[in-house]
């Protein structure tokens, strides 16, 4: 069945109805395409030192991106989602969260995963095959990658559920896709974050494209910020290439969640400037134009001319800053390269805290014991 | 001690685990005022309180996947689901996330729920209410699978799933939860779990079951005794992992073997049993493995479920054929 | 987790923000619970014909309702679901549909599988645990009871996909409870409904509980109509105990679907009179007072005042109306009685269109054979 | 006749099926402009259209769903799952309606579905695209299971489970989709559902197997005569309803029987055969019955999954394990 155009599909009352509901789906951007603010901004972004900081995230970000599609490319990793343009909803949503909070994630949030403590090496470790890049570090209580579309929207309002009962001033984020912001799970998620009343926040990621299938054949709707509605919580779309949106209207929604005033829908509408991942071919169902208009929203350029504009920002800040992340990129690649390989043993040391009697022998088997 | 159903000791065994481990909370439809749609979490609600036992709405995937959240975070979700034919939307977070989340972050994070589910046919209920289907979950990796067929192992082996640092799904057969009373003593120990029970031992055939058909299959041990058949009966208890040495031990005793239970035969949990015979008792064999099971047929509407279920007398003509064979 | 009070939770717009989308949920009654009339009907309802036909099966299901509860008490039916209390918009949807149309629902809609042509005695042999009972001798495409929750929505979406396909002019509709309202199934349906356009309605009967969950646990939202927003397709909620209100905006919404406008969700808010089941005692969970309070909301009193009002019905015309009902339901159940049981190899004979050879040992074993 | 790898004989059957029968649709997501993240389905929506070939959004407990809708309606529909792993929203329809339709109406209604999947490890892709869960599917009664493992298979059999009035859940092996090309006639002819296909000759041992692991069956063969082993291959195919009656005149020829398959052991479908030789073949069986398959473990990711996956060394052993036993 073809594309069937957005339209306003929603039929006025009639003469004889009273209104039973209204609801409105806001908008924020502050700093537009060409790096105009638009809007009032937030105090935050006239802080040099957090616009910076925001930006030396993002570019990290970039840079490590590149590296693994490269490394992919030459048999060093396994399939990679890059998530190129989508930087400032990543580090947006991550800067205004607490160490204290707890995110579910999908595939593309590398971004976010980075300001939340995961290293580049344990990125690496994961996209290279090795269960051990997710666990991580720091971020002890982030839940790893989910690939299964939307079904870490459930673990977030359990761990919401988990805050909440502790009476914990703590949030969950949940970060989604568009394709994913139609599946099941995610609205039973809202619906049950809406009626208890949870701290938790999801950020759907509208880039575009679910693989192939562009937003518009995705759903109907106007935004997929009112997906909230149908959840009883407020919802509201973001410039997702909007770095100081992103970090704004989430911090408001996740300081609501704090603050025991529930659960909200973030969409950041921003672009997949990539193929799918480094399987994907998108040129076989996106024409090239597209990809060439969506760079003029780039979210990096964006905020660099913002810094720049502002005389925070030199050539030879970026200079250093592209060499610095360049070395931390390369140094962690060196020592993705030389650790251990995993162990046969540890597909069966981790299925359970003791491994049942019953399996011991398929350990021997397996590890040649 | 006091003397209880299947269901009061399930109910007593909840209540045990709430009153001794904080972390325990309960979760499902209709659980709290109503105390579950077969009371096994009567009373809870007002004993505990709605943060410990809490009501969800009607959704399943978000069910199962909320207890997962939950778990990581610590706690002990004991979630019902309202019949194993509810179960499936759920399902996904299952076989996806359940049996997975230790070994994806390699021990990071922990998965320690029980999904409760009643299980199996005979109450005369609507459609999708009498399923077995306990061999799904069994193919699963990282998840144990247990079914009690007595108040007591009931409310030995919920402590002990509950207990457990790792995921349990926890099916319990509706034909029992009424069927029977014994002393149950509320100790708050659990009973052992990869282990299965022998109810009755014997020395002519091996008769392992599970659940509801632990009552046929005791009634016809019964019955092939005064036949002069004795009859070693052994409640597989805990699915999967199965304890096959224990079984393995009662097969080379009595060179025979039959496997009665409710699911349909083919890929059900008896496939497994007679398998392993196959590959590690085939010498003990005196006789050909006999399943006795339901059809690879749809569970009928009540009109028809007593002609689907096993009952009592395949049993015992199963096991006279496997004695008699020569 | 208590109960959260419904609020208005959504939170206003800022002054930096502007307005993406704005909905309104709006709400229709005509005939309010002392059968007055409150807004201007639509033409048939100054039909004396077309009213007392719609009275006259809210009755005949009424009656067999009650009859089929006596029934299961005596061990004659298995468990039966109660749908007393919801007759207008069953019959209200029910006969918004033209015959060609399809249906899928749940197994409280005895009121629209009767006007549907589903008889008495495939009512009662379905109950009574017969699959028999699901082989509609007259609507053929309609769907039998789906018990799972919610599993019948995706169903609706596949027939009125099939229509599109087919360019006929025939319309799927899916009836739901307000439980259902809060599965992914739903939601899935919608949002694909939405998408591709397609010609279907979604009937919530809101009859405020789900066994034992009232209403307001079960979603924060205002009301269950505006799930339809996140479907991107229009939503309205109606009083379901008005048959003119039931009628009239499922046949707008039928119609509407009918002439390629897509899909609509219409939540009808009506009351379940009895337990939920006959296996179910609501007075664990429900206090008497809600339930005497809902009956003088009930459709039949309220249909029945207003044709009384109009001099359209006699206290005759009831109880020669309810004689003959009763004999249609004690005729019924006297064929129900006489049935011969199913055969063993039904279990077999209708699994598969021929039976696999492997399965044929099977079926000899099963039926003595 | 051309030479096609698996994937073009799918795509090629699936194109005939499209010409042929006006009531055959594709659903699934990214299966049209795309041709499907393998490209199964490349080239067909240019060919047939938007609305015979439909990208559907992502949501397949729907995608699931309304194909049973579809199929009530009349239609074929042949709906792709992206991956095996992501086929499980959709198992409650699955179990609860597509294998129940034609049951539960008593043949008013019918689902005549295909529901494609593509299965296996070894193509060093991400979590849970390496699934071999065909078992769970084994299982519920009312479907049946298939899995081609050769472009003429994959062609034969996908058509005719595209032309069976039953619902077929058609699982193919990711890494066979290119791993050989094969002359494919496309003859618009079916191959038969619900018999194996025996693929070798031999007389010293049973080796049955399916899917993938075919091709490293049949290598392991070719070595096996090598050493003076001869050994029959059989692949099922079918996995679902079992063509036991060949396998048991295989292994009474033999007296030996090995089973191959990628899923973990426990419950898996070769427990199901092993089960049925010990039930019906026991006094065939001159060595016990060996099963070589994953352990009850999660695919791991790409890093381990060689030493996951059952190799030819691992059958070769087996194989001569059950010949030198005494
Ligand atoms: C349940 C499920 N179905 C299908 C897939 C295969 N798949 C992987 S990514 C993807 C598209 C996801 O789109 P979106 O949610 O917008 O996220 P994005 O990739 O754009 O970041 C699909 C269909 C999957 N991982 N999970
Ligand atoms: C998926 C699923 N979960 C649970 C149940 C058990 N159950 C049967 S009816 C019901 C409540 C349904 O409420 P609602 O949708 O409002 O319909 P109503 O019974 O009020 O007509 C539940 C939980 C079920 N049938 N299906
Ligand atoms: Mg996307
Ligand atoms: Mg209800």
């Amino acid at each position: 069945m073809g594309a069937i155009p957005l339209n306003k599909r929603l039929v006025p009352p009639t003469g004889e109805d009273r209104i039973a509901a209204e609801f409105q789906i806001p908008y924020r951007q502050y700093l537009d395409a060409s790096a105009s603010l638009v809007a009032e901004p937030p105090e935050f972004a006239r802080n040099p030192g957090i616009m910076i900081s925001l930006y030396r995230a993002m570019t990290l970000s970039r840079i490590f991106d590149a590296k693994a599609i490269a490394l992919q490319r030459t048999g060093q990793l396994g399939t990679y989602p890059s998530s190129a343009g989508q930087e400032a909803i990543g580090v947006g949503y991550a800067s205004a969260m607490q160490a204290v909070d707890a995110m579910t994630t999908t595939y593309r949030e590398q971004p976010a995963q980075l300001w939340r403590g995961v290293t580049l090496v344990e990125l690496l470790r994961f996209w290279g095959g090795d269960e051990r890049g997710s666990d991580f570090s720091v971020p002890r209580e982030d839940f790893p990658v989910a690939v299964p579309i939307a079904s870490q929207a459930p673990h977030a309002v359990g761990i919401a559920t988990a805050f909440k009962l502790r009476r914990e001033p703590r949030v969950a984020v949940c970060a989604l896709g568009d394709g994913a912001s139609s599946k099941g799970d995610f609205y039973e998620s809202i619906n049950l974050a809406g009626v208890w009343q949870l701290p938790v926040v999801f950020i759907v990621i509208n880039n575009g494209w679910a693989i192939s299938l562009p937003r518009e054949k995705q759903t109907a709707t106007e935004t997929l910020a009112q997906k909230a509605i149908a959840g009883g919580i407020p919802g509201i779309q973001i410039d997702g290439n909007d770095i100081i949106a992103a970090h704004q209207v989430c911090s408001e929604a996740i300081t609501r969640a704090r603050s025991g005033g529930g659960a909200t829908v973030v969409e950041a509408v921003t672009y997949r400037m990539g193929d799918h991942t480094t399987a994907d071919d998108a040129s076989r169902y996106r024409r090239e134009e597209l990809v060439s208009a969506a760079w003029k929203l780039d979210p990096l350029a964006r905020l660099r001319n913002y810094l720049a504009n502002r005389q925070w920002w030199s050539k030879t800040d970026e200079e250093q800053l592209i060499a610095e992340c360049r070395e931390k990129v390369e140094a962690a690649v060196a020592e993705y390269m030389k650790l251990p390989p995993p162990s046969p043993a540890d597909m069966f040391d981790y299925l359970f805290e003791t491994l049942p009697p019953a399996l011991q022998w398929q350990r021997k088997q397996f590890t040649g014991g | 001690m006091s003397e209880v159903s299947m269901l009061g000791a399930i109910n007593m065994a909840m209540a045990r685990a709430l009153e001794d481990d904080p972390r325990v909370v309960l979760l499902g439809e209709d659980i709290g005022v109503n105390g579950g749609v077969f009371r096994a979490t009567d009373g809870l609600q007002d004993r505990f309180g709605e943060d410990r036992v809490m009501d969800t709405p009607l959704a399943e995937t978000v069910l199962a996947g909320m207890s997962v959240g939950l778990a990581a975070q610590g706690f002990r979700p004991v979630t019902e689901f309202q019949f194993m034919g509810f179960i499936y939307p759920g399902l996904d977070q299952v076989i996806n996330h359940v049996g997975r989340l230790r070994n994806r972050t390699r021990g990071r994070l922990s998965c320690p729920l029980v999904f409760r589910a009643p299980t199996g046919a005979g109450i005369h209920a609507p459609e999708h209410h009498s399923e077995s289907t306990e061999a799904l979950f069994a193919h699963i990796p990282g998840i144990r699978v247990v079914i009690p067929s007595s108040p007591s192992r009931a409310y030995g082996l919920l402590l002990s799933a509950i207990h457990d640092p790792d995921p349990v799904m926890f099916f319990e057969p509706t034909r029992l939860y009424r069927a029977s009373k014994e002393e149950v003593e509320d100790s708050g120990e659990g009973l052992p779990l990869d282990v299965c029970f022998t109810l009755r031992e014997g020395s002519d055939v091996t008769i392992v079951t599970w659940g509801a058909c632990v009552k046929e299959t005791l009634s016809a041990a019964t019955q092939l005794a005064g036949e002069g058949i004795s009859a070693e009966v052994i409640d597989l208890a805990t699915i999967s992992p199965i304890d096959f040495d224990s079984i393995l031990a009662s097969v080379e005793k009595t060179g025979r073997l039959v496997i009665v239970h409710e699911a349909p035969r083919n890929c059900g949990v008896g496939a497994e049993i007679a398998a392993r015979v196959a590959e590690r008792g085939l010498l003990f064999l005196q006789a050909p493995v006999e399943r006795v099971t339901a059809p690879d047929a749809v569970v009928p509407l009540l009109r028809l479920e007593k002609t689907y279920m096993p009952g009592e007398k395949q049993i015992v003509d199963a096991a006279r054929r496997v004695v008699r064979y020569a």
